[in-house]
């Protein structure tokens, strides 16, 4: 029933980490850093294709973040992830180019959708054990992709394309790559933000212990099954929404770009980066998706690099690259004023 | 129709041969190889090497010269899957099942494109054919390459079930599969017979590989990803972690799939092999033959 | 291990400032000068094709075809008063997301025609791209139909369309006498397009009957329920859309299942591997395809520089490739400049320039106004002309 | 006053084995009741139906009257059960306080929007949730480093650790799975307090114990099980005196035997 971690192959420390690049990767500074990087880059190079490969990192960002949440907190793996994201984009392109909507409007369908996928695979699969799961959300996200494939709705196997831009207002158009990027990575900024903030809630330390011991949870009152789902829902959410960025930034959206391989290229995002650390995903996000970019010998074989360095990662640290490390804060103060909690007031 | 039953069985028996080694595997060490389905892609690449290196051999002995690779292909599969688990798995017993899980992911792409980066990314016709007579049995068109195959996975899954049920490894395993640490305490060399099991899981799938080079005649380095899945599915159908389930399993599966694309049409095979892998997996996880076991804390 | 953690995050964030630095075209600030066309050095080329994926040997014939022809146009003193052509090959795994990388890439690399395009599912969302750029795309293989439907002025087509190859395809039935046929096809959107099609064209045509249209998908080695299907309505001829690895096995299946009908293979599945693939099963096997270098009469000697340069044969779509570039040279020369709106002023304009599918002249919607297809069929594993519809 | 917990002939059985065959007791507030028995006795099985990870095959289970047979453990909780585990069930990843928040997770005080947009409402909620964790660390004696893993402490700061944890729920049935094992004399005698002071809280404990001497000392009535059935029932010193328990005792194993030694 529960998984049983093993101490001895996890990085142990006693108190928090001391050395100056990871207390700088720890400290918030880290994120600023990213964000600024991210904001000045086009000033450098603002060519097509770099907005292009930018953006497309900007969007597996938001992807890996959203993963992070249903495997890096709740210890769920998901091997399917990119189907929400397919329900996403298509969801946003066929409503936009059949009633020739910009696609900041079929947001809300694209949301409805989504939680109503996330549904339909968690809630019969998510009381099956972790690697059942595995299977069949890998499973769900073939049958996601075959159907998008057969059925014409979805355009077949050569998708829809013209899909018109997010937003056209006057001036402002957000076909313009740079628009694009700029508006991708606020967005993407916002739902990184928000992910991490969820980890550190209470809604996120269920997550947590789920993951950790799933019946020491539900001892404690915790509904395991309810909050797999949410974070089920909350995953769908952010891969949705990648979709309709993935939508806009493409105007096409094919089939093709739904296979297991995405979804594994996600994953590994997660892992390498560390599960359950923010900051960590992101980053992992960013190598996995511009190494290929700026060392093309290496993106010949990738695939293979990156399959062995999975191994080699969870060989050496289950808990991935750079895991969330379980430090906080301690006691400003020595003692409290007892609160009045000794009485038994219940909840 | 016969023609159908037919298709099924000689199908299921692939399925069933792959299946077995994820039925086995996961029996004994709980550990769902993610990479078996690219084991039997590695076995058909090997045959494929060794039959290029052989030379041409004449159609009269194509048979012949199958069995010899078959077997060596087994070896060198089976070898293939000891590595693997002393590598990528033993180092992972006790961590987080998550953990190994993801591990198993690895091995199967390093596996995949580690073939593609050798053997290079286009498909490949396979150097000997088998090529034999046909004919009809209660209306079905049976072919002599199929039956001969057929014999061989009949053969091989005999051969299996009485090495499980008679020999002391096979004792060993059942005894591991019901409690390792009890089989520890007991004096059982866990880690030999679970390098054992992973040999005789991967010489299976090997030779379920070298089997379809040999009869369809096309190998690609991604051709173990979805039989793969569907020898999964054969497993939860018979109840995984049951020998005569997996057998049972992928004939099963089978039929369920050469009917379905009879009704629904050869492009829905697979949304419906997967959709009746979630159906078990949700409504009836212990599969057909597997009997339910209460979890105690 | 920590040392190796620490290395790998600095990685990390060094590839965004690697990126950063690494601008192709000037930032926001100097913007616009990225794509412009140059008025002197090296006139640039691109061309986005598989070079991995199952498609990858098809992407190298076409790359060495456009090679040849840029070679050849450089020894000849280049365009534009010796400037030399410059051809930039990108890949594109028909894989939408990657095309769509490449053709960026090409754009900013600062292209001024396009000679690209093999797989219509990803040469599909590429078009916006080049559009936006004003870059004229002469696709040499990719044929969908939707590539053409949306009318954009920047897109040729110097392949035969679906619709054009359906035409040759129901020719050949009736001129053969072929009363049933199957149609089948891998679910590819280049593979669908050629079905559909000719499923329209029969219907409207009526003189042939097709009992079966289904699809099947890609990837795997037991087709034995279309198989089976097929069987069942024993139609006198099969019509596989779809490519050759998945070709080659219906056919052998077909055979071994004692199909005795007829099999014709559309131009995705000539390739020498089709027959390697399907074994005996393959002899007499149709395919309908535009002229391939050693089916056409004359281009002994072209053979001869194209296996100098790279010592192999050529293959499909090495002609088109060709064909493009050369294709691409003229109409810069007509237009005098590199300027995308006059390269497509003259590429509309051409007329009578001659290619190996025969004399080009565009359509209005842009394609082939004759599709050059021809009948092969297979011989000894090779695919020859066949001479029933000349 | 109604009983904070009532079983009434409890019955649990994995296929043929019958590990708890009628059992029926009852604790009542503020009171202090152990669980002893033979190892297999079937007093963890108990504690499991108890707390719903087991569905009892007959019988019910009443907490404050509110019947709560076959519920999910969660619901169970909620209706005021908390429980340690007999081998610590701690979550080894996070920190000690994470682990004590786990207990007050029914609390609420804040939705995903507030933690997504740092409402004040998050704010308090969070900073209640700090306070109170350190309060019960506070309450049972926890010394040392708080932001810490827990997988990093030693097994006696664990245990505490864990109580802790089922406090911060504030319940009022407190289920101990042998919260001795392992500990030494000094640990054993803190335990026996904290106990008491738990008691004080108003909450009534229910505990599996092989250690006789806490047991005697600790408990107001002792329930003894052999065979998953309960064999006798009452004082310390009359369970002492009841042949029926010595037999199972000295009769089975010599576990009971020691520890009648250092009673």
């Amino acid at each position: 029933m529960s998984e049983n971690i093993d101490t001895t192959l996890a990085p142990l420390r006693v108190g928090p980490p001391r050395s100056p690049i990871s207390r700088l990767l720890e400290s918030r500074l880290i994120g600023w850093v990213t964000l600024a990087a991210a904001l000045l880059a086009p000033f450098v190079s603002a060519s097509p294709y770099s907005l292009n490969v930018m953006t497309t990192a900007a969007i597996f960002v938001l992807l890996a973040s959203g993963l992070n949440i249903v495997v890096g907190y709740c210890g769920l793996l998901d091997l399917g992830y990119i189907a929400f994201m397919a329900v996403g984009a298509y969801t946003a392109g066929i409503i936009s180019k059949s009633f020739e909507l910009p696609l900041l409007f079929t947001i809300p369908a694209v949301l409805v959708m989504t939680i109503l996928a996330g549904l339909i695979i968690g809630a019969p699969t998510l009381r099956l054990r972790s690697d059942y799961l595995a299977i069949v959300t890998l499973g769900f996200g073939e049958i996601t992709r075959i159907t998008a494939n057969n059925l014409s709705v979805t355009g077949g196997p050569s998708g829809i394309f013209g899909i018109p831009g997010l937003l056209k207002i006057g001036g402002l158009d957000v076909e313009n790559p740079a628009v694009l990027y700029y508006l991708t990575v606020l967005v993407v900024s916002l739902f990184v933000l928000a992910s991490a903030r969820l980890g550190k809630s209470r809604l996120g330390r269920a997550w947590r212990f789920v993951r950790e011991d799933e019946d020491a949870a539900e001892a404690m009152g915790i509904h395991t099954y309810k909050v797999k789902l949410l974070a089920y829902i909350f995953g769908a959410i952010w891969g949705g929404l990648g979709g309709v960025l993935f939508a806009a930034h493409l105007s096409a959206v094919s089939p093709q770009s739904f296979i297991f391989l995405q979804s594994a290229l996600v994953l590994m995002a997660v892992v390498l980066g560390g599960m359950g650390n923010m900051r960590g995903v992101v980053i992992g996000a960013l190598v996995i998706s511009l190494l290929p970019e700026l060392l093309r010998d290496f993106a010949s074989n990738r695939y293979l690099a990156f399959g062995l360095l999975l191994v080699i990662v969870m060989v050496f640290r289950p808990q991935g690259f750079w895991p969330a490390r379980g430090y906080e804060r301690e006691r400003a103060t020595v003692d409290v004023d007892p609160p009045a909690v000794a009485t038994k007031q219940g909840r | 129709m016969t023609q159908l039953i037919w298709d099924g069985l000689f199908v299921g028996s692939f399925y069933a041969l792959i299946a077995l080694g994820y039925s086995m595997v996961y029996g004994i060490i709980k550990l769902l190889n993610f990479a078996h389905g690219d084991i039997y892609m590695l076995g058909a690449f090997i045959g494929f090497a060794l039959l290029t290196s052989m030379g041409g051999i004449p159609a009269s002995l194509s048979l012949g010269a199958l069995l010899i690779v078959l077997l060596v292909s087994m070896l060198i599969t089976g070898g293939a899957g000891v590595l693997i688990e002393r590598l990528a798995y033993r180092p992972l017993r006790g961590a987080p099942r998550l953990a190994v899980l993801i591990s198993a992911v690895g091995v199967s792409f390093s596996l995949e494109y580690g073939i593609a980066a050798i053997a290079g990314p286009n498909p490949r016709a396979y150097p000997i054919r088998l090529e034999g007579g046909v004919f009809e049995v209660l209306g079905a068109r049976v072919s002599l390459p199929q039956i001969v195959l057929m014999l061989i996975a009949a053969g091989l899954m005999v051969a299996l079930n009485f090495y499980i049920q008679k020999t002391s490894t096979g004792r060993a395993m059942r005894s591991i599969a019901l409690d390792t640490n009890a089989s520890l305490l007991m004096g059982i060399n866990v880690n030999a017979v679970i390098t054992r099991t992973f040999f005789i899981g991967s010489a299976l799938a090997g030779a379920a590989g070298v089997m379809a080079g040999a009869y369809y005649g096309k190998i690609d380095f991604l051709m173990g990803f979805i039989i793969g899945l569907k020898a999964f599915t054969a497993a939860v159908i018979g109840g995984i972690g049951n020998i005569k389930g997996a057998m049972l399993g992928g004939l099963v599966l089978g039929f369920v799939e050469a009917f379905g694309s009879e009704w629904f049409g050869g492009q829905w095979r697979d949304v419906f092999s997967f959709a009746v892998l979630i159906l078990f997996l949700t409504l009836r996880p212990t599969g057909i033959l597997g009997e339910r076991v209460t979890e105690r804390m | 291990m920590k040392i190796g953690t620490r290395k790998t995050i600095l990685l990390g964030i060094g590839a965004a400032m690697v990126l950063t630095t690494a601008g192709c075209g000037g930032g926001l600030l100097n913007s616009g000068a990225s794509s412009a066309a140059t008025s002197s050095g090296p006139v640039k080329l691109g061309m986005v094709v598989p070079l991995s994926g199952s498609s990858a040997p098809t992407g190298a014939y076409m790359k060495n075809g456009a090679q040849l022809a840029v070679d050849e146009i450089n020894k000849a003193g280049g365009v534009l008063k010796g400037r030399k052509l410059e051809l930039m090959v990108e890949d594109e795994a028909c894989d939408a997301q990657q095309a769509v990388a490449s053709a960026n890439k090409v754009v900013s690399a600062g292209v001024v025609v396009s000679v690209g395009g093999y797989c219509s599912g990803a040469t599909l969302p590429t078009l916006p791209i080049f559009q936006k750029a004003n870059i004229p795309m002469i696709i040499p293989a990719a044929n969908s139909q939707e590539l053409v439907k949306q009318g954009l002025a920047n897109v040729f087509l110097i392949n035969g369309t679906g619709k054009q190859q359906s035409t040759t395809a129901l020719a050949f039935m009736k001129k053969s006498g072929f009363a049933t046929v199957a149609l089948v096809d891998d679910n590819t959107s280049y593979s669908k397009d050629i079905t559909t099609e000719t499923q329209a064209q029969i219907d409207k045509d009526g003189s042939v009957k097709v009992l079966l249209n289904t699809s099947v998908t890609a990837g795997e080695s037991d087709y034995s329920a279309v198989v089976r299907a097929i069987v069942a309505k024993n139609p006198a001829l099969v019509y596989w859309t779809g490519y050759y690895q998945e070709g080659g096995l219906i056919i052998n299946q077909l055979k071994k299942a004692g199909f005795t009908g007829k099999i014709m293979v559309a131009d995705g599945s000539v390739d020498p591997s089709l027959a390697k693939i399907a074994g005996a099963g393959a002899e007499g096997v149709f395919a309908t395809m535009t002229q391939t270098p050693d089916t056409l009469k004359g281009a002994e000697k072209w053979i001869a520089n194209y296996k100098a340069k790279f010592n192999a044969d050529p293959g499909p779509y090495s002609t088109q490739a060709y064909d493009a570039v050369r294709l691409a040279a003229k109409a810069i020369t007509d237009a005098g400049s590199t300027k995308g709106a006059d390269i497509i002023k003259a590429l509309t304009a051409i007329n009578g320039f001659s290619m190996f599918s025969g004399p080009l002249q565009f359509t209005p919607e842009h394609t082939l106004s004759s599709g050059g297809f021809v009948i092969l069929v297979i011989k000894d594993g090779k695919f020859i002309l066949d001479n029933t519809l000349s | 006053m109604t009983a904070v917990l009532e079983v009434k002939d409890l019955q649990v059985a994995f296929g043929g084995v019958r590990a708890v065959d009628g059992l029926s007791f009852s604790a009542h507030e503020r009171e202090i009741i152990a669980v002893i028995g033979p190892n297999g006795a079937g007093k963890t099985s108990a504690f499991n139906c108890i707390t719903g990870f087991y569905r009892p095959t007959s019988g019910s289970v009443r907490i404050k009257g509110l019947e709560t047979t076959g519920k999910r453990p969660a619901d169970i909780a909620a209706a005021g059960v908390t429980r340690t585990f007999q081998n610590l069930r701690l979550f080894p990843d996070l920190t000690v306080l994470d682990n004590v928040r786990a207990g007050m997770h029914l609390y609420g005080g804040q939705n995903w929007a507030d933690a997504i947009l740092h409402t004040p409402r998050f704010k308090r909620s969070e900073a209640r949730y700090t306070e109170e964790a350190h309060y019960w660390l506070d309450f049972v004696g926890f010394e040392g480093a708080r932001g810490v893993p827990v997988r990093n402490l030693s097994y006696g700061q664990q245990k505490r650790v864990e109580i802790a944890r089922a406090l911060a729920r504030k319940a009022e049935l407190l289920l101990l799975d042998e919260p001795a094992a392992g500990l030494n004399y000094s640990e054993k005698q803190q335990l026996l307090v904290l106990c008491r002071r738990i008691r004080d809280l108003g909450t009534s404990i229910v505990l599996i114990e092989h250690d006789m001497g806490l047991v005697m000392e600790l408990s107001e009535r002792i329930i003894v099980m052999n065979f998953g059935r309960e064999i006798a029932v009452g004082t310390p010193a009359e369970v002492k005196a009841n042949p029926a328990v010595i037999e199972a005792y000295l009769g089975k194993d010599d576990e009971g035997a020691q520890s009648n030694g250092d009673a």
